[in-house]
């Protein structure tokens, strides 16, 4: 730490907000392991004062012209050098910020979610392990650093969706996730390595320069680009790597919430905007990723049709909406991108905790039998439920019409119309799958006779549902805070656009935008909605969506899209049965066999010699006769 | 006899503790276990304490051999008690400190035949400590085998499952091994015609010609390769560590195969660089093998110690690989594994024994749950799990990573290889801690209580190392730089 | 006066020695492998005459003199173990003796 | 071709077939007989070649005190009762080449060896002379000899002695 | 003073004398016996350390007085009284002969010392039959009439014929020399190596030392006489008649040796072939004295490594691995001498339990195991080490690595050995095996001597070294 790290209040700051919740971790982990209040008392108290810290550096940085970096030195071995410090920028103090308050909330929120359960203190924990490595990877000033809490936010995803490890299913959920996004952590580490070969170091500031690409042949760049978009893809659940992320609803809900919302799959898009000069080099590899997103925001929100569980909707709209910001980013609309994360975390995090809140009263994930137990009656959540589904579908003044309007004025200046229309024809299938689960709860049918479909997702608690109030009201603030700021968020679009805009980033300048995009976007939210109104909210609707009526189409979104099967075929045939079974047999039988072989040939030969020393005395004779006349019979050769 | 001693012998202290604690436990009655206990403690401790002042006290910046210890053994024959520590074999013997120390604790439930466990176990360290210490070529052969012989007893009487056929196949196949090194090592005493087995001195350039080089070297390498787990050669090791009793596995893994490993660092490629530079494609293709070998192999077991067994041959890879890529950063990183895998391991095969006492099997299949009856004890085993899988945070992270780098860079097809495999050994490790620990309690081992703190004093030491080195590598790999940068940069271009 | 090459008395020595050690192998009679030996013993004592006159010194014959003494020696130790064998086992055929595995 | 070379190739043949005979015969004592002739004809070509004490000695040790010997055990346990089986093929075949090959090496070995042209003089070594050189420089193995002999007579007592009380293990 | 030169000899013949009065009064006190027997030797092996550093040439230069004949006439003492000192029961022999085990005992030692300093063939020649016709006889003289009287009939024969084949050599030689002296041969040798006749002759002559050394083509004797010769037989035969082998071996080798690879080659496959068949025989045995017996015959194999390398470090490390073979092949012994103490053959899993019954021999049989397989902290590797160095600096390495990969197999029916002593539980309840105060004090004695010799090697290896000075 070069500069006297107590003096300069902003490094202070940064510090703090990192490493206080690794501090309450090992404390609760080693000594409080037994007392939960204490140890939720102290994750608590840790997580505000890193809020503090963000918010204060967000404030004191607000006008800021150029990126600051501490960095000291952790690792020197031969020509490498692994630095430890900090990187403050407006990309990274939005996000420390974005993920402090969200967290932050969260924390209180699971107070009241997770009171009276056994494991409080190690999900608590674990929580602030979590917190730490997400914090620590927004502001690593080198990919090295980046990579490693990169790593270590999937260590604390595996433990968190595996909290409930007795129940089968939250294990195997935890083992998918962590291969999953293990899989795109090996691609990130070699396209790290390409530029490590290629430019020395891997400090992000070098590689977002000009310098890299001058250093690198073009095609070297693209296929470095790729390999880090593979690690995206892996961490926020793009299209091959997507079906862990409907699987890691086994977990909590607040930790639903917190990591696979916000947060934690955000960090794939928060490293694409970390890197967004090194991606704009390469073209090829911004089309790839249009693509990529295009397709995991269609097939997504496809799933979330036809689901039953109400946080699989959630998980499958958050792919969709990841989808959407890899879009906007890769149109070249950087502040785009970065908005609807800020907007789109706020948002779903309310969706998932008024989710959270309902599931916690009627223990059951199915939104017809939400519904049907009376889920209206909580008026709280339900309003603000209908507040973050409007801001999901886009409708005009919550935040996520302004953040889906940018990222669709994006896509609009690109040349080829296809990546636009399949945007628009998204936004419409949002709005609907955002709305159908409202409009089941708030209508429900008594006589509909749907069968009491037993959804794999059942979370069933094994926790007393204290309804006592002061659980309801704790629970409650933090709605009400995400509420007004899914409101308001909107709003703050100018100002955010000009704290980002400050560090000169290439990307395309939007022209004038066509007025008809407004419109169409409005036109069609409203659309979605209404369709939504037409199948399930009127009175005589037979509440079964227009996809439902087709079997084949309906199966095909259930068994999503047959990924998993494919993922379970490869693991299971190719794996296990092929590959390592090959191996095995070789172990054993070649290898194994053969060095046994030689030990029991020695051990025949052995019998077979010493059966020739029994024979009759005179044949020793002959034989001791014929060996030296052999002898002599050598000197002439 | 001349003796050249620089201050306080302490390398040589820590010989004279393992053979005073060797002897003291022979006079010691076979009835008086809990004594012979305390006093392997103690004499463990003492290594271990001499282990951790010479780590420290070792000056890093003026690097080279240091606490040197030279007495004239045999003259005609130039051979020298030789003792030196420098930045490869002061982290290895920090190393066997602590396994050895945490293996006796292990083994302090033993009852059968305590008195003779004790004596064999401290013989077969002091082979490990010598051989560590040792920089004259007859003495390193000496100590390999010293360490060697003990386990064909210490298996076969201690064992667990199939022991005599583990025992015998471990202890010929090693010794199989020797029969290579041996006569490597005197082709290279002769052909030097300086009548020393002195490594400093035979290491000087020109001592031997290019082809002498490459000729020692594959012996050096595949004698000593064997003992590491080189892949072809590795089948030893599954059964060993399954026969052998867990404290003789924890160091037999810990650090037995280190040995393997530093013995192809200190000989093979002190003495023959160009050999090396010859071979080193060879020995990345087999490392590489070798590491995506035992982590498939591994997924296809049903036996714990199998599971280990297999992840150790993975982990020696990546030691192979980082030693076989001719970079600074390849070998630290390759000694900086061989100290936190012998770390890992000694955990993991620590736990794994508490398991089996408790529970007496190794079969994954019937174990279950056991997070839920036996937290503490679960947690070990999964921290060590995590460390198997390069988790970072962990001490075997850094070793990996630095492997890799370094691997990609001079070996991209082979190196591209091992990494896929850290996938796979996510995939390898997450299955054996879900069906062992995770899932519902099996009500055949729900009234086993935890672990008692006395018991589990020895695993905690290990996970304070591995969180240590894993948290702060720079203590460790400043210490093996001031050897690795001098030795790569007199390598002969 | 000449009397015949050296080359000739070693052959002589060198025929008999073959014929003493084809008598010793084939001959299934213990008494007969000891008779074979003895032959072999007399060809050597021709042969260190003939080289002692070859070489006009006396050194030879010595030796014959213990070979003499040696081939005595073989005749009353073997005879007495034959004699003590066959009283035990009551047969001179050398493949009866095969009981030690 | 003098006298002494036609007496010694005489000699030679006579040693030859005699022991090839006693070699070949199946019954033990006419071997004896045919080996007891041959050694007399030994004793002659030693007297040829300038060894008489030898030759005698030969004729009184060999042919008197072994063949004899050889004649006493015979009779004693009335070999020629027991029929000797012929040596099976496996046995004799292999012992036959070798002794051609055999041959065929010696003879060129002696061709090779230095001084095998060398024609032998007759010359005569007076038993004195071979005392008087026996006892000067060989005395030490006189003494081993004697030794040797008195090891082998003990030998010969403690194998052949039947134990006093008439042991059972007697046939 | 001349005879001071000869004094072992003479008093070993005085011993062998004493001993033929006392056989004379006929009535058997098997305790006094042995008593006297162990001073008499013990009484030798004073002599031959206080004739150690003597030199000198006795017998007009047919008998030479070195170093290296007086430190082996001291390892065949040491051989002698060891053996008598384990010779306390004598349950082997049959009662009647008890006295004569003594009585050719000594004459037989006495034998092997003049073989070990004679350099005039005849002389060599005749000690050779004096000690092998000893032998033959005590043997013969082995309680279990069945055993004893095959293996006493087998060692003649094969002896007898090794013997004749022996003279046959020596007389090619004397005809193509002209000299028997070892001394002259030295100088004539080299000029007329590249003669068949002289070669063949020389390999016929050694073929008498090969026989006692149990070498490839004259091994076959081995295995059926030290099953069938009474324990304390075998020991003597395993140590002091091998000691005595290589040391004739090495002299005569030493001087004769020469320049012709022929012979390297034809001792280099004779050393191969009785290694390899040694050990592999040796796995499958069952009887553990059989089982010795293959393994003395790998032994033999590893010394003729060391001497047909003909340098000085090979002499030296021949010399080392005699002293070697004597403590190990005797440790051995020993164990099995105590646990089959009823004389009877004893199966390699009659060790079974033996850690039980007595740690003492165990360790001791554990620490001579290791030592034969040649592992390090013992005077086996040590051997081993130094006659692969000097093969090494003579550039045999394929015959290193086979000689290594020997010393792996017989590693494995070693450690079979181990196994049966540490693991196997016996039978039926055996009780614990009392050994008197002098076995033990030997026992303890023996494995610090194996060790001691292992570790700190430095003095055995200077008198090896300087006794090889002495040859050339």
């Amino acid at each position: 730490m070069a500069v006297p790290w107590v003096s300069d209040l902003t490094l202070l700051a940064a510090i703090l907000a990192t490493l206080l919740p690794l501090c309450s971790f090992l404390v609760v982990m080693l000594f409080t392991r037994s007392h939960p209040r204490i140890s939720a008392g102290l994750s608590i108290g840790a997580m505000s004062v890193s809020l503090l810290c963000a918010l204060f550096l967000l404030n004191e940085h607000w006008h800021m012209e150029k990126p600051l970096e501490y960095a000291g030195r952790w690792l020197v071995s031969g020509s490498i050098e692994i630095p430890f410090g900090f990187l403050l920028d407006p990309v990274s103090l939005l996000m420390l910020a974005v993920v402090a308050v969200i967290g932050f909330l969260i924390q209180i929120y699971s107070l009241g979610y997770m009171a009276g359960d056994p494991g409080i203190s190690r999900y608590y924990a674990f929580m602030s392990l979590f917190l730490w490595a997400m914090m620590s990877l927004v502001v690593a000033p080198t990919l090295f650093q980046l990579y490693i809490f990169w790593e270590l936010v999937g260590l604390s995803s595996y433990l968190l969706i595996g909290f409930w490890y007795e129940k089968f299913s939250a294990s195997q959920a935890g083992k998918k996730a962590f291969i999953m996004t293990r899989a795109g952590d090996v691609a990130m580490f070699l396209g790290m390595l390409l530029i490590l070969l290629h430019l020395g170091n891997l400090s992000i500031l070098e590689i977002d320069s000009p310098a890299l690409a001058a250093r690198m042949s073009p095609r070297l760049l693209t296929l470095s680009a790729l390999l880090i978009f593979g690690g995206i893809i892996g961490k926020s659940a793009q299209f091959p790597l997507m079906t862990w992320l409907p699987d890691a609803m086994q977990g909590p809900t607040p930790v639903s919430a917190l990591l696979h919302s916000s947060t934690m799959v955000a960090a794939g898009v928060y490293l694409f905007e970390r890197l967004f000069p090194f991606f704009f080099f390469s073209p090829d590899a911004m089309t790839f990723g249009l693509f990529i997103g295009t397709l995991s925001m269609l097939l997504a929100s496809t799933m979330a049709l036809v689901t039953r569980d109400i946080k699989e909707i959630w998980a499958y709209s958050t792919i969709s909406q990841l989808g959407y910001m890899i879009m906007g980013l890769d149109a070249g609309a950087f502040f785009s991108g970065a908005f609807h994360l800020t907007t789109h975390a706020a948002f779903k995090a309310l969706l998932f905790l008024c989710s959270g809140v309902l599931i916690h009263t009627f223990e059951t994930n199915d939104i017809y039998e939400l519904g049907r137990k009376g889920g209206r009656s909580l008026k709280v959540p339900m309003a603000c439920c209908c507040i973050a589904a409007g801001a999901l579908a886009g409708l005009p003044p919550l935040s996520g019409f302004f953040s889906k309007g940018l990222i669709l004025e994006g896509l609009a200046d690109l040349s080829n119309p296809v990546w636009l229309i399949a945007a628009l024809f998204g936004a419409f299938l949002t709005a609907y799958y955002a709305f159908r689960p409202i409009f089941i709860i708030l209508f429900p049918r008594e006589a509909s006779g749907e069968p009491e479909v037993h959804s794999a997702t059942s979370t069933s608690k094994d926790h007393s549902a204290g309804h006592s109030s002061s659980h309801y009201w704790l629970m409650g603030w933090p709605l009400i805070l995400l509420a007004g700021a899914t409101l308001c968020l909107g709003f703050l679009k100018a100002p955010l656009e000009h704290f980002m805009g400050q560090t000169a980033l290439p990307g395309v300048k939007g022209i004038g935008h066509p007025v008809w995009l407004l419109y169409t976007e409005i036109i069609l939210a409203v659309g979605g909605v209404g369709l939504a109104w037409m199948e399930f909210g009127r009175r005589c609707a037979q509440q079964v969506g227009f996809v439902e009526k087709i079997p084949a189409l309906h199966r095909l979104f259930a068994e999503r899209w047959y990924l998993d099967h494919f993922y379970g075929w490869f693991v299971d045939r190719v794996i296990d049965r092929g590959v390592s079974a090959l191996f095995t047999q070789n172990d054993h039988r070649v290898i194994d066999g053969s060095i046994d072989g030689i030990s029991r040939g020695t051990v025949e030969t052995g019998r077979l010699i010493s059966h020739m020393h029994l024979g009759m005395v005179q044949y020793r004779l002959l034989a001791m006769f014929v060996v030296m006349v052999l002898l002599a019979f050598y000197f002439f050769f | 006899m001349p003796m050249e001693f620089a201050g306080f012998p302490f390398l040589s202290a820590i010989l004279i503790s393992c053979l005073a604690g060797f002897f003291i436990i022979l006079c010691l009655p076979e009835a008086r276990a809990r004594e012979i206990k305390w006093v392997g403690a103690v004499c463990s401790g003492m290594t271990l304490a001499l282990a951790i002042y010479l780590f420290f006290a070792y000056d890093k910046s003026r690097g080279g051999l240091q606490f040197v210890e030279r007495v004239q053994w045999i003259p005609s024959l130039g051979i020298q008690y030789f003792n030196a520590a420098d930045g490869f074999n002061l982290p290895n013997l920090l190393l066997s400190g602590i396994v050895f120390f945490t293996g006796v604790l292990t083994m302090w439930e033993l009852e059968i035949r305590v008195k003779e466990f004790f004596a064999l176990y401290f013989l077969m360290v002091t082979g490990v400590f010598g051989l560590f210490m040792s920089m004259d070529l007859f003495f390193i052969f000496v100590w390999y085998d010293v360490s060697l012989f003990p386990m064909y007893p210490l298996i076969a009487i201690w064992g667990t499952t199939r022991k005599e056929y583990g025992a015998m196949k471990l202890t010929l196949y090693l010794l199989a091994g020797s029969a290579l090194i041996l006569p490597a090592i005197l082709y290279l005493f002769v052909q030097s015609g300086l009548n020393t087995f002195d490594i400093v001195r035979l290491m000087q350039p020109g001592t031997f010609t290019a082809y002498q080089q490459k000729f020692a070297f594959i012996l050096l390498y595949l004698g000593f390769g064997i003992l590491a787990g080189v892949w072809p050669f590795h089948t030893w090791s599954p059964v060993g560590h399954v026969a052998a009793p867990h404290g003789v596995s924890m160091v037999h893994a810990g650090v037995l195969m280190k040995i393997g490993a530093f013995g192809v660092l200190r000989v093979a490629m002190f003495l023959c660089p160009q050999g090396w530079q010859h071979w080193a494609q060879l020995m990345a293709l087999l490392a590489s093998i070798g590491i995506i070998y035992g982590v498939l192999v591994g997924l296809r077991q049903t036996d714990l110690k199998y599971v280990i067994g297999y992840s150790s041959v993975s982990h020696m890879g990546i030691v192979g690989l980082g030693l076989s890529t001719m970079t600074v950063s390849g070998l630290n990183g390759a000694v900086f594994q061989m100290f936190a895998h012998g770390v890992m391991t000694a955990l993991l095969f620590s736990s794994v024994g508490y398991i089996y006492d408790r529970t007496h099997t190794k079969a994954i299949a019937e174990l279950g749950g056991l997070s839920r009856i036996m937290p503490v004890a679960s947690g070990y085993f999964i921290v060590a799990a995590m460390a198997g899988m390069g988790v970072p945070g962990l001490a075997s992270f850094w070793g990996e990573l630095l492997v890799l780098l370094s691997a990609f860079e001079t070996y991209p097809i082979r190196g591209t290889l091992a990494i896929s495999a850290l996938a796979v050994s996510a995939l390898f490790m997450l299955r054996v801690v879900q069906k062992t620990f995770y899932g519902p309690a099996n009500p055949k081992y729900v009234d086993l209580q935890d672990v008692p703190f006395s018991l589990g004093v020895p695993r905690m030491i290990l996970v304070t190392v591995i969180l240590l080195f894993g948290f702060f590598p720079s203590l460790l790999l400043d210490m093996i730089e001031t050897a690795s940068i001098p030795f790569i940069n007199g390598l002969p271009r | 006066m000449r009397i015949v090459p050296f080359g000739h008395v070693l052959l002589l020595a060198g025929l008999l020695f073959v014929m003493g050690a084809f008598c010793a192998v084939t001959r299934r009679n213990l008494v007969m492998i000891v008779l074979g030996v003895e032959i072999m013993l007399n060809a050597a004592g021709i042969a260190f005459v003939g080289s002692a006159l070859r070489w006009g010194q006396l050194e030879g014959q010595a030796c014959v003199f213990f070979i003499l003494a040696v081939a005595a020696t073989e005749v009353a130790v073997g005879l007495a173990m034959i004699v003590f064998a066959y009283r035990k086992t009551g047969s001179f055929d050398p493949a009866g003796y095969n009981q030690l595995k | 071709m003098t006298l002494y070379t036609c007496l010694f190739y005489v000699l030679a043949v006579a040693i030859v077939t005699t022991t090839g005979i006693a070699i070949t015969q199946r019954n033990l004592v006419h071997a004896v007989i045919y080996l007891v002739f041959s050694f007399f004809g030994s004793a002659l070509l030693f007297y040829l070649l300038g060894a008489p004490l030898l030759a005698a000695l030969e004729v009184i040790v060999y042919a008197g005190a072994i063949m004899v010997l050889f004649l006493f055990i015979i009779m004693m346990v009335k070999m020629e009762s027991i029929e000797e089986r012929m040596p099976p093929l496996g046995q004799w075949l292999p012992a036959v080449l070798c002794g051609i090959l055999y041959l065929a090496l010696g003879a060129v070995v002696v061709y090779t060896a230095p001084g095998s042209e060398f024609p032998l003089q007759t010359a005569m070594a007076t038993p004195v002379e071979l005392g008087k050189y026996l006892f000067q420089r060989h005395w030490l193995s006189i003494e081993i000899v004697s030794l040797l002999l008195l090891v082998a007579i003990i030998g010969a007592l403690h194998l052949g002695k039947r134990k006093e009380t008439g042991g059972t293990e007697e046939p | 003073m001349k005879w001071m030169l000869f004094s072992p000899e003479i008093f070993y013949l005085l011993a062998a004398l004493c001993f033929l009065l006392l056989s004379m009064t006929g009535r058997l006190h098997r305790r006094r016996d042995h008593h006297i027997a162990l001073a008499l030797a013990v009484a030798g092996v004073a002599v031959c350390v206080a004739s150690l550093q003597l030199e000198g040439s006795l017998f007009s230069e047919t008998y030479k007085i070195d170093l290296f004949s007086q430190v082996f006439k001291l390892l065949l003492s040491v051989g002698l009284a060891l053996v008598v000192g384990i010779c306390s029961e004598l349950r082997g022999i049959q009662e009647r002969y008890e006295h004569e085990v003594y009585l050719l005992l000594f004459p037989c030692t006495l034998a092997t010392m003049l073989l070990v300093s004679s350099i005039h063939w005849l002389g060599v020649y005749v000690s050779l039959e004096l000690s092998s016709y000893s032998l033959y006889i005590l043997v013969a003289l082995r309680k279990d009439w069945t055993q004893g009287i095959e293996a006493g009939l087998k060692y003649f024969l094969v002896g007898v014929f090794a013997s004749a084949m022996m003279l046959f050599g020596m007389v090619i030689l004397y005809g193509t020399t002209g000299t028997l002296d070892v001394k002259q041969l030295a100088q004539i040798l080299p000029g007329l190596m590249s003669h068949a006749a002289v070669v063949v002759g020389l390999l016929l002559a050694l073929s008498g030392f090969f026989f006692k050394l149990a070498v490839f083509p004259f091994h076959f004797w081995a295995a059926d006489v030290y099953q069938g010769a009474a324990h304390q037989i075998a020991a003597y035969i395993a140590t002091v008649s091998k000691v005595a082998a290589i040391a004739v071996l090495v002299r005569m080798v030493a001087m004769l040796g020469g320049s012709s690879d022929y012979f390297v080659h034809v001792l280099a496959v004779l050393s191969v072939v009785s290694m390899t068949v040694g050990n592999l025989a040796a796995i499958a045995q069952k009887d553990l004295k059989r089982l010795l017996a293959y393994s003395t015959v790998a032994h033999a194999g590893y010394v003729l490594i060391g001497i047909l390398s003909m340098n000085p470090g090979g002499y030296a490390g021949a010399i080392f691995y005699a002293m070697a073979i004597l403590v190990m092949k005797f440790t051995v012994f020993l164990v099995l001498v105590k646990v089959a103490w009823d004389g009877t053959n004893l199966e390699v899993d009659g060790l079974a339990g033996l850690h039980r019954r007595s740690p003492l021999l165990a360790m001791a049989l554990m620490v001579a195991l290791f030592s034969l397989a040649g592992l390090p902290p013992t005077v086996g590797f040590t051997g081993k080490f130094l006659i692969f160095t000097a093969a090494m600096e003579r550039g045999h390495f394929a015959l290193v690595l086979i000689a290594m990969i020997n010393v792996v197999i017989s590693l494995y029916y070693y450690l079979l050995m181990l196994r049966a002593a540490y693991l196997l539980e016996p039978q039926e309840q055996c009780s614990p095996l009392s050994l008197s105060a002098p076995i033990k004090l030997l026992a303890g004695a023996l494995v610090v001597v194996m060790v001691a010799a292992g570790i700190f090697p430095r003095y055995l290896m200077d008198l090896a070294r300087n006794a090889a000075q002495g040859l050339m």
